[in-house]
């Protein structure tokens, strides 16, 4: 009963996603929809912020474990899924008629998410990820008259179904090596046996398992599919998916290798004087998998795959595609210290990931629906034409490229001393390369928008511009890039919040 | 009870070793969408056997978990195996309506 | 007899009141009355009186040894423990007070000329008030040249220097219209400036080893030995002398660096006169004065008389061939500069200032002169369109053959005095004392007798014989007095009784009678300091005294009546003249000896600016282009060989390829392998992930 | 406003941005007069500060310290010494005369002021920063509004100026910041604690010798290392070759205010990096690479001349002249002699009064003529110009004389400054660096011999078919323009006669720093 009540927001979430699918059935009102997801949303996020507080618990056996990581993506995820709800409920590629199945399958989608922060065992890990895979993979075809929207559902489905059969086939081997399911005890077992008497096996497991994690962050070599799905997928379906599936899926794989793979010492007095008291947490890795250089290795190919790639795009989703996929390299950086600070780092890089990122997609799909397409050209001449959604944009790719004084240069300041911290100067630098790279694509659009002319004739009438609401929303995602560049520290607050089961271990 | 299984252990890891490998062969090399599919799901029934395989070992080990981690698991591997073929199927046949094509490589319109 | 302060307070109104006329000019000249030629006028004529006062001084006290200073902190920028100032002085010395009386009185003079000079020219309404410019920038220039003859250390020496550098610039190129005084102008700077580049690297030495520019600490630096140590202090002394002498070189137009000077006619008359002949070209030879002791220390002596009497021979051939009255005015110039400079060399301090002195007399005498001729002429410079002016133009004629027989060095005229103590000490010390060094005197020599050859050419070509131009000989008058006025007062000043002991020292009461006994109040009050007088070579001077004296007075008369045979009466036709020497001597003539071939040409066009626009398009394509937009060529090569990416691609990432192209060509081969091929991306991943196993797991 | 008169320096222009938000983009002379009335109070209050400051101070004054984000100890500190007062002076006073300089900007007259200001923020911020973070978040701020002036009211290629500006300098920087992280971990209080801080005064009091890095498989010294770091990211600002291809582009496609604080103040920002940070922090490895600081000092030094010499664009000329200007200061300050240095930091303020003229005068003829060819196919584009345009000519002969080191005028007092204190410790370098001096002249007078002298055969670029056609004559100077060059050629004047108090106000931080370097 006590993990019923746990989960209930979840079960809510369920809930709201069946009454609006089945009542769209019925309630012809194009706005029904829209409003009871988002009013389950808020009553899903109710619910969670009365969990806000409670010491860590777990549930269902110890198939989910619900802590303050766990809580901070739940909320996470369900301001994200609010985000791409109003995005959405803007959107032209979105057809009123369609809505109820769409915001349904969002609702169950943001479940799947919550789930996937919350997993503690490979079985759910299993189960929330395919959960959000296969609902994603059905979003990404929700244009299904458009060619590119159905390819990239298929690209989406046969990439996703290979990497979740390998993650199976790497559990499966991981099971059989140490015989534990569950993250807790398979930490136990590492800390309690003799490395020798593990089987090499157990490293293969681990990498595959990696495989199916690491294709939902898009981390590199799993990073392939990201590109075209974002290109094809409904504009607000991408904003979406750069967003809320990466996050949760960094929050598995911090668990899963954390809680797994790790211990956490506290560092002599010594150590704390070395690092200064806010970082005398870090973590030693148990067991014989050398899962940092992996992420490392990771780490570096996925930021250079994403920022070259980047450079000769024309399509202004397909770059903001491979910038999410940089991006993720930017994150696992923070993952390889094994440091409270890197992890801190990730969380609070990942809060202003979403403002900048959604709202990047979120004008990027004011241009598609009214110039009908996302390449460069429709970007040309914005600054002059529409001068407040293009200083938002400007703001949200500087953001992007991580200058100060917004909020992505301090995003990045902190996952670089936390890489610089654990003196991997070599590894800080290439990621200082990687975001002069990455100035160029991003510099691409502010250029188009700023110094070239409009190419591309402005429709007539009334235009997706002129939507209140979404200019509304537009600066409302734009002034956390400013003011978190200036004064960010309630957020780091919470970031630091969210990890703090890991100092209670 | 498991004792069969555990006793051959090898046989069962060689099986699911096979269908590993055959599976990830057929899903790089196949021409048709729907084979594609079919080598996934013999990559997950590796991972099934695997499971049921391991689970006997642990428990002839005697250290015996609190419930049937392994079977369970290969149950849900059998059911999510099912959704996503559904899902996939219905996908596929979009795409051989739009393109009357589903030859994965054929498919490549977004690209770059 | 003044106070100090007073002295010092006179001193520092000289050069103020032409920079005030200079501000003035500059800036509301042309609304003034005649366009304010009265302030600048003015202006110098006081500090002329002031200057005046001073010299009364210097004669009153009769001291060699008198020496007023005072400094000022111009900047300070040192610690306790590392002293850096630089200073702000004025020294005044007998130098200083003869060189103040003679600059200022040749500047007034030429200010005065120049009224009515200028005038005619610039006629135009639109270009009117040029006039007003062309007196701010003459003021500007006297001011500079006061203040650096009162400059009591090196530092600002040099700022004034620089300054005066300008001046000559703006006013070389004051016929901005020519492209001709437009190259003049460049060519007068950027010569000079190389002398005083190495000038003031020269300084720098000097002051790293001393830790101060004044001539006070210098002279007392050397007294206590700060050179001392045979080797180091000998080589240091030798170098900054040689690097002071650069500037020299520059400044005062010595070879190698003599090829701006000639160019600089460009200028209008009065500039040369002032400029170039009388006092800015002296300043080069003021600054070896000056720093006389330092020089003496090193071994730089001996290449500084070679330099000056090679110069000296040099440029008066070349005057011999001239036919523009202000080249070979401007030729001599270079000639009698060498002199100054090979007095030095010798060791002949006194007489090297005692010729810059007279020199500036009578050269400015001539050129303004040469300036009256031209005005008449209507602008006419070729001495061939001249001839039979005597009658039309007596009183510049008059005043000019004054001038032209001392600087032919004829007795009874000042530069007889002066040239012929220098040939004296050079025949001493390169006849008697160092018999290897024969070139010196024998050039000497050779050179007065040349000079008076051309001189009287030019007199003769001028002013006898018949009229080149019939035109505008008959048309011809005499100047106006503004004009003439100086020349006389010039000419009058060109008379050897004011140098010569015998009459002034006796006159004055400062001497005696003794006939032959020379310059007796320079020689008194114009002494080196620091330099010990050597017994020996007094001696030698002695006994070199008659023979010189004789030599110089047979050569100058030699070259009078040469030149009376060939351009007055014609008994030998200059054609059979030229005609005995080779062809090659004649085009070496003609070309300047190729030095503004081999600078220019050669060294500037073939060298130097070849030079630049290598390094400009090194920069442009080399770090610019391929270190930094980077591989663009070899980009495009690669893409002609693979061929394979999509051309349009390709083409974007070269033109927006902004930065390196090395990330934009590792972007287009991942993007191939993004070829949407949804197998390939899979196997992609399937290698990838098995490679990692094996790199990290197995390995 | 005294009370926190760095602040109201610093942030005041940022007021002004947001009252232009809400002036109605058409009122253009509105939004001229407000900008200038924004920038008249920084430079005011620069004034007021300059009277206040205690030159015989060697540290900070006016200092306002507050926590600004507590987690990683980053301080809001603003201070001035005297490294940074004449820098202050100069950004205020050049932001000021700028706006004067900018009348005649004709598109998005709303957007420019604006990004105009909010480049001030960014400029003057990095002068009175004193803690590290701050510092790099100025300077990064500077770049945003840089990157569109150039890119959107430049000239023909301004986009590729833009961008290039951009990348070199976010290059650079990036490594800063990786230096700037490194400092802050390795940050210790003198009993060995870690001290986790950005504030550049305590870090300046730490001995780094010691430590050391691993950098790719090897182990290198860690103030050495860092010190690379930030040597790239003010090299690419100062700028040093080889990183100065973005300066010529940079300047020739500006317009011209922006020209003139680009040269004026930005570049100095580089040479105040090297004092600020790398001197105070890395003394000793200062002294180790103060070698390669000289040669690359002189590389610049006649390099960029040799560069200008071959240009054929006047203010590709000019922008190469700062390129051989800055070596001045590199090579001043790598001597460590209280002369070189206080040389340096003269010329930097030198370079910024006399290259802004030059720009500003670019500017004036570029305005009549539409172009700025001294050749173009073989032919003069300007000529004669001392005939028709007198007045212009003068106050270019002046910013000419005064940029070639004429005494009297400034750019003397701070050559001679260096070379005084460069030449008894390099010899040989210095002499060969006095060359420059010679190369200035040349091709500067070049340059004024083919612009302004000779017959008149100035062309103008005919607008509409973009041909050089002959000029009739050059409108006299406005008033605008005067504004902008009577105050600079003031100053040339005065700091070339009587440069006393300037040095006095920097005098005794840079001795002071001298001492440390020893």
């Amino acid at each position: 009963m006590r993990s019923l009540f746990l989960v209930s927001p979840h079960m809510l979430l369920c809930l709201g996603a069946i009454i609006v699918l089945v009542g769209g059935l019925w309630i012809r009102n194009k706005m029904f929809a829209v409003v009871s997801s988002i009013v389950t949303l808020l009553g899903a996020g109710v619910l969670l912020a009365t969990m806000v507080g409670h010491p860590a618990q777990d549930a269902f056996n110890g198939l989910i474990v619900f802590d303050s990581l766990g809580l901070f993506f739940a909320i996470f995820s369900v301001i994200v899924v609010l985000f791409g709800v109003l995005l959405s409920m803007e959107s032209k590629e979105i057809y009123a008629d369609r809505r109820p199945e769409y915001f349904s399958i969002l609702l169950a989608l943001c479940t799947g998410l919550m789930f996937m922060g919350v997993s503690n065992h490979f079985l759910m890990l299993y189960l929330s990820i395919e959960t959000v895979s296969i609902l994603s993979f059905t979003l990404a075809g929700f244009r299904r008259e458009r060619t590119a929207s159905v390819e990239a559902s298929m690209k989406y489905v046969v990439y996703g179904a290979m990497a979740s059969a390998l993650m199976v086939f790497g559990m499966s081997l991981v099971y059989g090596a140490t015989g534990h399911m569950d993250l807790i005890s398979l930490r136990e077992f590492f800390s309690s046996t003799a490395t020798s008497d593990l089987p090499n096996v157990l490293w293969a497991g681990v990498i595959l398992m990696f495989a199916g994690i690491g294709y939902k962050v898009s981390a590199a070599p799993m990073h392939m599919w990201t590109p075209d799905v974002y290109e094809g997928a409904p504009t607000p379906v991408t904003a979406l998916f750069s967003v809320a599936p990466k996050a949760a899926g960094f929050a598995l794989l911090m668990r899963f290798f954390i809680t797994g793979f790790s211990l956490p010492v506290q560092e002599g007095a010594a150590a704390v004087a070395q690092m200064g008291s806010a970082s005398a947490i870090s973590f030693y890795t148990v067991g014989p998998v050398a899962w940092t250089k992996l992420l490392m290795i990771s780490s570096v190919f996925t930021m250079f795959m994403g920022n070259l790639a980047a450079l000769g795009q024309f399509s202004v989703k397909r770059i903001l595609a491979y910038s999410s996929i940089a991006h993720a390299g930017y994150i696992l950086m923070g993952a390889t210290t094994q440091s409270f600070e890197g992890l801190t780092a990730i969380i609070f890089y990942l809060v202003v990931y979403c403002f900048m990122n959604f709202g990047a997609f979120w004008v990027t799909s004011k241009v598609e629906d009214c110039f009908g397409g996302d390449g460069i050209s429709e970007f040309r001449g914005l600054g002059s034409r529409k001068p407040i959604h293009a200083a938002c944009m400007a703001i949200f790719l500087f953001s992007l490229v991580g200058l100060p004084p917004f909020a992505g240069f301090i995003g990045k300041v902190y996952l670089f001393s936390a890489v610089l911290a654990r003196e991997m100067y070599g590894f800080a630098l290439i990621a200082a390369l990687n975001s002069v790279i990455s100035l160029f694509y991003y510099v691409k659009i502010i250029r188009a928008m700023y110094l070239d002319e409009a190419e591309v004739a402005m429709p007539e009438g009334k235009t997706s511009f002129d939507s209140r609401v979404s200019l509304a929303f537009i600066v409302l995602l734009a002034l956390p890039n400013l003011v978190l560049g200036i004064y960010w520290e309630p957020v780091m607050k919470v970031a630091k919040n969210a990890l703090n089961f890991f100092v209670g271990m | 009870m498991f004792a069969g299984i555990a006793h051959n252990l090898t046989i069962y890891l060689a099986m699911s070793t096979v269908f590993f490998v055959f599976g990830l062969f057929t899903i790089l090399t196949r021409r048709n969408a729907v084979g594609v599919f079919m080598g996934v799901e013999l990559v997950l029934n590796a991972a099934a056997i695997n499971f049921v395989a391991f689970y006997a070992l642990k428990a002839d080990s005697a250290q015996s978990s609190p419930w049937l981690d392994g079977q369970i698991f290969s149950l849900f591997i059998i059911v999510l195996a099912a959704i996503e073929a559904a899902v996939a199927l219905a996908i596929v046949l979009r795409v051989f309506g739009a393109k009357k094509n589903i030859d994965p490589d054929q498919v490549m319109e977004l690209r770059g | 007899m003044m106070a100090n302060d007073s002295l010092i307070t006179l001193a520092l109104l000289i050069p103020a009141f032409p920079l005030v006329a200079y501000l003035i000019q500059a800036f509301v000249g042309k609304r003034l009355p005649r366009m304010g030629d009265w302030v600048s006028v003015s202006a110098i004529f006081v500090s002329f009186i002031c200057a005046s006062i001073i010299f009364a001084n210097m004669w009153s006290n009769f001291d060699p040894n008198w020496v007023v200073t005072a400094h000022w902190t111009w900047l300070d920028s040192g610690t306790a423990a590392h002293p850096f100032k630089l200073e702000l002085g004025v020294r005044l010395d007998n130098l200083a007070a003869v060189m103040l009386f003679m600059v200022t009185l040749c500047a007034t003079l030429i200010h005065l000329f120049s009224t009515g000079y200028m005038r005619d020219y610039d006629g135009k309404e639109s270009d009117g008030y040029r006039y007003a410019s062309f007196f701010a920038f003459l003021s500007l220039f006297t001011s500079a040249m006061l203040a650096l003859v009162i400059s009591d250390n090196l530092f600002t020496l040099f700022m004034f220097w620089e300054v005066m550098g300008l001046c000559s610039y703006l006013l070389i190129g004051f016929y901005r219209h020519k492209p001709s005084a437009a190259n003049a102008s460049i060519k007068a700077f950027m010569t000079t400036r190389i002398g005083d580049t190495l000038l003031f690297i020269g300084m720098l030495a000097l002051f790293t080893q001393i830790g101060s520019f004044r001539f006070d600490d210098i002279y007392a630096a050397i007294e206590q030995g700060a050179f001392g140590g045979e080797t180091l202090g000998f080589a240091t002394a030798t170098f900054i002398g040689f690097l002071i002498f650069c500037g020299t070189v520059g400044k005062s137009a010595q070879f190698p660096l003599q090829v701006w000077l000639p160019d600089a006619m460009e200028g209008p008359t009065p500039v040369s006169a002032l400029i170039h002949a009388a006092t800015m070209v002296a300043a080069g030879v003021y600054l070896i004065i000056r720093t006389f002791p330092l020089l003496e220390l090193g071994g730089v002596l001996p290449l500084i008389a070679y330099v000056g009497a090679f110069t000296s021979l040099f440029a008066a051939i070349l005057a011999i061939k001239q036919f523009d009255i202000k080249k070979v005015l401007a030729y001599s110039t270079l000639s009698q500069l060498g002199y100054m400079v090979l007095a030095v060399g010798v060791g002949a301090y006194t007489a090297s200032f005692m010729h810059l002195i007279t020199h500036a007399i009578f050269k400015a005498c001539l050129f303004m002169a040469s300036g009256a001729v031209i005005y008449a002429m209507h602008h006419e410079q070729d001495m061939r369109k001249m001839g039979d002016l005597r009658k039309r133009l007596p009183i510049t004629y008059k005043a000019m053959l004054v001038a032209t027989l001392a600087i032919s060095g004829v007795p009874l005229f000042s530069g007889f005095v002066s040239k012929d103590a220098i040939l004296v000490s050079a025949l001493a010390y390169g006849g008697f004392e160092h018999p290897e060094h024969m070139f010196l005197p024998i050039a000497g020599f050779l050179t007065a007798g040349l000079t008076a050859f051309y001189m009287f050419r030019l007199m003769f070509m001028t002013f006898f014989g018949e009229a080149g131009d019939k035109k505008h000989v008959e048309h011809a008058h005499e100047v106006p007095w503004n004009m003439w006025l100086p020349l006389v007062v010039l000419a009058g000043l060109s008379l050897s009784v004011l140098f010569s002991g015998s009459v002034t020292g006796g006159l004055l009461g400062h001497g005696d009678f003794v006939l032959g006994g020379g310059n007796e109040w320079f020689v008194k009050l114009i002494k080196a300091p620091v330099v010990k007088v050597d017994e020996h070579f007094e001696h030698l001077l002695h006994q070199a005294h008659l023979p010189g004296m004789i030599a110089s007075v047979v050569l100058a008369t030699l070259g009078i009546v040469f030149s009376w045979l060939v351009y007055k009466s014609k008994t030998i036709p200059a054609e059979k003249l030229a005609k005995l020497w080779p062809n090659f001597v004649h085009k070496a003539i003609d070309n300047l000896y190729y030095f503004d071939w081999l600078y220019k040409d050669v060294f500037i066009k073939r060298v130097f600016l070849p030079f630049s626009r290598l390094m400009a398009r090194f920069d442009d394509l080399i770090i610019d282009r391929i270190l930094v937009d980077g591989w663009k060529d070899v980009n495009a090569v690669v893409k002609t060989f693979i061929g394979k990416f999509d051309d349009t691609v390709i083409d974007e990432v070269l033109v927006d390829g902004v930065g390196g192209s090395v990330p934009q060509y590792l972007g287009a081969s991942l993007r191939t392998l993004q070829n949407g091929k949804i197998q390939r991306y899979l196997m992609v991943a399937a290698v990838a992930l098995l490679t990692i196993y094996l790199l990290i797991g197995v390995l | 406003m005294t009370e926190h008169i760095l602040s109201w320096i610093i942030f005041f222009p940022l007021l002004g941005f947001f009252g232009l938000l809400f002036v109605p983009s058409k009122q253009e002379n509105l939004i001229k007069w407000i900008s200038v009335a924004v920038t008249l109070v920084p430079f005011v209050l620069a004034l007021n500060l300059l009277g206040q400051f205690d030159s015989g101070l060697s540290e900070a004054q006016f200092i306002e310290q507050a926590i600004w984000i507590p987690s990683i100890n980053v301080e809001y500190h603003l201070g001035v010494d005297g490294i940074s007062i004449l820098m202050i002076l100069l950004g205020t006073m050049l932001s000021f005369l700028c706006m004067f300089a900018s009348w005649n900007v004709k598109k998005f007259v709303k957007g420019y002021f604006m990004m105009f200001l909010l480049l001030h923020v960014g400029m003057l911020g990095v002068f009175c920063a004193l803690d590290f973070f701050l510092f790099y978040v100025f300077w990064e701020l500077m770049l945003l509004p840089m990157y569109f002036l150039v890119g959107i009211w430049g000239g023909e290629k301004k986009e590729y100026a833009a961008i290039k500006f951009f990348l070199y300098t976010l290059f650079g920087s990036v490594l800063m910041l990786v230096g700037m992280l490194a400092l802050y971990f390795y940050s210790r209080d003198p009993s060995g604690n870690h001290l986790a801080t950005f504030n550049l005064i305590s870090l300046a009091s730490q001995d780094w010798s010691g430590y050391t890095v691993h950098i790719f498989g090897t182990d290198l010294p860690f103030d050495k290392t860092v010190w690379w770091l930030l040597f790239f990211g003010f090299a690419v600002k100062v700028p040093i070759f080889p990183f100065h291809t973005w300066l010529p582009w940079a300047h020739v496609q500006a317009p011209t205010a922006v020209s003139v604080i680009l040269a004026g103040v930005l570049l100095k920002m580089g040479v105040y990096g090297f004092l600020r940070v790398n001197y105070q922090l890395f003394p000793q490895a200062t002294q180790a690479f103060s070698y390669i600081l000289v040669v690359l000092g002189i590389i610049n030094i006649i390099y960029g001349a040799f560069c200008a010499m071959a240009q054929t664009d006047l203010k590709k000329l000019v922008a190469y002249s700062s390129v051989s200007h800055m070596g001045y200061c590199i090579l001043g300050m790598a001597v460590f002699t209280p002369e070189g240095m206080q040389g340096a930091v003269l010329q930097m303020f030198n370079h910024g009064l006399s290259s802004a003229m030059m720009f500003m005068l670019v500017g004036v003829l570029y305005d009549r003529l539409h172009h700025r060819y001294i050749e173009h196919n073989g032919e003069l584009g300007f000529g004669g110009i001392a005939q028709r345009a007198p007045v212009i000519t003068a106050v270019w002969t002046l910013a000419v004389f005064a940029s070639l080191g004429l005494p009297t005028l400034n750019g003397f007092v701070s050559e001679a400054l260096v070379f005084l204190g460069a030449f008894p410790v390099y010899r040989t370098e210095t002499i060969i660096a006095a060359l420059g001096i010679v190369l200035t002249a040349a091709y500067l007078l070049w340059m004024v011999q083919r612009v302004f002298l000779g017959p008149w055969t100035t062309k103008e670029k005919d607008m509409t078919t973009g041909q050089l056609v002959p000029a009739e004559g050059l409108a006299p100077m406005r008033a605008n323009e005067w504004a902008v060059l009577a105050p600079l050629a003031l100053l040339c004047v005065w700091i070339g006669v009587y440069p006393s108090p300037f040095i006095t106000l920097m005098k005794t931080s840079l001795n002071f720093l001298v001492e440390t370097l020893n």
